[in-house]
């Protein structure tokens, strides 16, 4: 391959620029830090109802009794966001990517930022009046955070 | 071509034998079919996955059509002329890049396989091969390494990590150290000859060879680069594993080395005397350079055939002769990797971690070979 | 798994672009299906042939059920449990055997292609890789080495040849020499990972790798160790040519060196700028050591990059970047094996063997490209 | 392999005995000695009769009229058993294995040496009143035979 590069052009110069409202059309990735998140307000009680109406029938009325993945912490120790998810940024990157499973991509950023909050709230993380924005929501501590560490696993003998 | 008032067709329905010599046969065809004697099937139990049926497969090329399956919002179904890559962030110039555009830059082409790392199940005797791990298997991939397309767009100095993102209903989205990924990733569009499969990611998907399955983005639409992780909750809620002292190990990239007996294995049933036990093992650090096999239930352990060519990254069936002698017995396999990684035994991976599984649970399996010639799923715990 | 009361079904059948993020994909399922955007056929424009569509696949292995097809009484259908194989003549011990005894037999895998020896067709400037040299295709064959079936017959000192025969309403028979066959040859039950297609001999044919097709015979049932060949018909009338002197060569048994470049190819259209130009090339007597091209009519020519692993007898496929000035020229590929063999133009093989076609025709072909950046066949005679 | 190799037994003893009346039952073919022609006598005027019912719908009622392949030399030049084929025997074998097209399997032994003396006789190659048997059959000097040479080819840059 090395030589076969060697014939290669600098720059190929293949397919078309993307510019920059191409780019926020599909840029949809929200991280810890916060990049990504739309300006907005989200809060449990609007989130209550989102949740109810759009939610409930695949998670259950408590988040807890499915029939699809827990997203409230209950006895069976099972993963929810309570106990696994080590940041709170990922709940409105996925809700709003993939959710409600049956028709992804259809809720408003508002609504998102309300189911966000109100999943914080029924996990016991926020305080009922605790409002979520682009600047409240990357400061969310999230109790799984601690356990979380990087594979460094390179081969070799030791199983672990 | 052929002029005749008085064809013999050949009788495709009944099951009455008659000497095939003595027929004409069915004519040529623009697609082939399979033998109706011999049609495997994938293990579609869930909406969202299906299984390839290891056992009933034979060297190392997995049938397009047999390719296992996960997806987490089903299959779509995308129209080439409208779909498009955009590669974006810490990049020079970011661009929009067609199928079309994507086959002008140099083509790679690699046998390598892709499992999933959630690829483990037991808890009965009655699972065969494709039950027990067969979200695993292996294509010629072809498409241009990301590492030429990036080339052309330039990368900054500060990016590490790119998201890459997927053009089905979940906008699937993983993160992958940028480093790793300029080394071996593709930009795939064909598979196994032809373009890739709707299951498998047409037009487009990231393949990472020895990468779990997961961060191989199928219907790949996006990459952006980035100096940090995006954490999306496919690497944080799923595709982690709770490992010792309550730690949950996350970015967990590279599929551990694995083999399995796919013969004799349930539902199998053998005799007496000599058989050639059949299986494939791989790692996802590079090649596999040894296939332990034990036919005393682990007392002593015996290196078996690889076929070559052994490749990195890659399914490599293996076999061993074995005179059973019609004693009951268990058999058993073990890959190692040329990093000299062993794969362990399940109480091995419970203890090194804490856990009974999760994701990258990759323990020693094998069969039991009863008196009768029955062949069954070991018991995970007593290996 | 899912439980819903409104789900949303994606739209298989009309052309309306949705975007496919927001749209539950289809579930999974038995066996896999090709995207309705990219479909490729076989050409199937005799009832006894079909041609693989070279110039629509990509990297080495030929999708099984797009595998050439050749046969000369049509496809027979076989179930494998009324199926035997008989081997007897200068043995010491005649047997019979079914599929699942073949499956006894150590095993092995191949990865090899199987062209047909009247692989070559010319005289339109509107044709396709596949319809000049399409006859050829490859796959990854497991079966048992025909070596390891004797050794356990017991080969009498005078055998010479064997006479292999098949189950189809030809009972198509060749005589090959043992000496050979015992080297590579295998009898083979599987192909790309699957039971052979019925199309390509299911359940058990003969590879020969590197020996031209019709050696290799398909729904094999009888093969007859002998101490001379048994001058079939196909050995006689047809797969021999006419050479220098007005001589007929028979037994012209391995397929020589060659190459064709598939992309750019007709009807492809391309555009001024730099372009991978791709093709395959083989060599029935081992490894392809170098692939030259020519972009300019002859006048000079380069190395080409081939693909690794090259392997023994194998399609190995090959790049080489061209900056296309946007002038007409024509494009040019020429193969070279490990025996120092170089493969010829047809005014070459005319001259040598004083014949104009016939089997075993394996001139350098090219593409002549256009101002317009259409592509279409060169003139033969003109290279 | 060779290390493999080392670990099977010596006799594998797989598969059943072939007996000789099976092995009769399929062992059809038919070489240059005559080795594998059952005993028969073949006339040109039966052949005449079963190729005119038979065969010549397919290759013209001269044997060179097609559609299919021409069985006998004419001013084209094609190749044909007169012209081109260097084994008598070999038309026996042929006929009897794989024609009628349509119904391949299907001529007794005794139609087939009668064909077989038939396109002999229409191509010039024996005379009309000739009987083929398991005897003459073989004795029977082919035309094109005497062009017949064997590939020597072995690889290397020689063009032939
Ligand atoms: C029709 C069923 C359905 C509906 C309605 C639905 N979900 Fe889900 N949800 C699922 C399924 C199935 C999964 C698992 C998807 C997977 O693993 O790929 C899931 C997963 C999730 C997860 C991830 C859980 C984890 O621990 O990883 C979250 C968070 C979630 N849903 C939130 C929501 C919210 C918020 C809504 C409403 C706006 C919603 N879901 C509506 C079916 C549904
Ligand atoms: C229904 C059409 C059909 C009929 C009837 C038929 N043939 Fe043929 N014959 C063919 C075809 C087609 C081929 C070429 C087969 C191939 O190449 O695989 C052929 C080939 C042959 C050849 C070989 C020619 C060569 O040069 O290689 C011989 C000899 C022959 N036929 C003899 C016969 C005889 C004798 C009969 C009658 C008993 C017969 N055929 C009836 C269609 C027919
Ligand atoms: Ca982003
Ligand atoms: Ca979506
Ligand atoms: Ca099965
Ligand atoms: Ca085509
Ligand atoms: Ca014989
Ligand atoms: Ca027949
Ligand atoms: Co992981
Ligand atoms: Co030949």
């Amino acid at each position: 391959l090395a030589t076969y590069e060697a014939t290669w052009p600098e720059k190929f110069g293949i397919g078309r620029p993307a510019d920059k409202s191409f780019i926020a059309k599909w840029d949809i990735d929200v991280r810890p830090d916060g990049k990504g998140l739309p300006k907005g307000e989200g809060n449990v009680k609007d989130g209550a109802v989102v949740y109810q109406n759009k939610c409930a029938s695949c998670h259950g009325v408590n988040g807890y009794e499915g029939p699809e993945d827990k997203l409230v912490t209950d006895s069976t120790g099972r993963n929810t966001i309570g106990n696994y998810w080590p940041y709170a940024t990922t709940i409105f990157d996925y809700v709003r990517r993939a959710m409600p499973f049956n028709a992804p991509g259809s809720l408003t950023d508002q609504e998102v930022y309300d189911i966000t909050a109100y999943l914080l709230y029924l996990n016991g993380i926020i305080q009922e009046e605790y409002i979520i924005t682009e600047k409240t929501l990357p400061a969310v501590e999230m109790p799984a955070k601690k356990r979380y560490i990087l594979d460094d696993r390179r081969g070799g003998p030791e199983i672990r | 071509q052929h002029t005749s008032n008085q064809v013999i067709e050949p009788d495709f329905d009944s099951k009455i034998v008659v000497d095939p010599s003595k027929v004409q046969g069915a004519p040529s065809s623009e697609v082939g079919y399979r033998s109706k004697f011999d049609s495997p099937k994938r293990i579609a139990t869930y909406e969202t996955a299906s299984r390839t049926p290891l056992e009933d497969l034979q060297g190392t090329i997995t049938p397009s059509d047999l390719h296992f399956e996960r997806h987490h919002a089903g299959i779509p179904e995308i129209d080439p002329s409208q779909h498009e890559l955009l590669i974006h962030g810490l990049v020079e110039k970011p661009i929009r890049l067609k199928l079309s555009d994507l086959k002008k830059y140099p083509s790679v082409s690699r046998i390598c396989f892709i499992e999933c790392s959630g690829n483990f199940r037991y808890g009965k005797r009655e699972m065969t091969p494709g039950e027990v791990c067969g979200l695993t298997s292996q294509s010629e991939w072809t498409g241009v390494l990301l590492s030429t397309v990036l080339r052309d767009l330039g990368v900054k100095p500060e990016a590490k990590w790119l998201l890459a993102e997927g053009a089905d209903g979940a906008l699937m989205a993983r993160s992958v150290p940028l480093q790793e990924a300029l080394t071996e990733a593709i930009i795939a569009y064909g598979q196994n000859g032809e373009a890739i499969r709707p299951q498998q990611g047409y037009p487009m998907r990231l393949v990472i060879p020895g990468f779990e399955g997961n961060t191989q983005i199928k219907w790949l639409r996006r990459i952006e680069v980035t100096d940090e992780p995006v954490m999306t909750r496919e690497e944080t809620s799923k595709y982690t594993e709770k490992v010792k002292d309550g730690n949950i190990r996350m970015f967990s990239l590279v599929m551990d080395a694995r083999s399995i007996i796919t013969y004799p294995a349930y539902p199998k049933k053998i005799e007496k005397g000599w058989q050639e036990l059949r299986g494939i093992a791989w790692s996802g650090r590079g090649k596999v350079t040894k296939v332990l096999v034990s036919v005393n239930n682990g007392k002593t352990w015996q290196e078996a055939h690889l076929q070559g060519p052994v490749l990195e990254k890659a399914h490599t069936a293996f076999k061993f002769m074995w005179n059973w002698d019609g004693k009951p017995t268990r058999v058993l396999s073990k890959a190692i990797d040329e990093t000299g990684y062993e794969q362990p035994t399940y109480n091995q991976l419970v203890e090194a971690r804490e856990s009974k599984g999760g994701y990258h649970f990759n323990p020693v399996v094998g069969w039991d070979v009863e008196k009768s010639g029955e062949v069954y799923l070991a018991d995970i715990k007593d290996i």
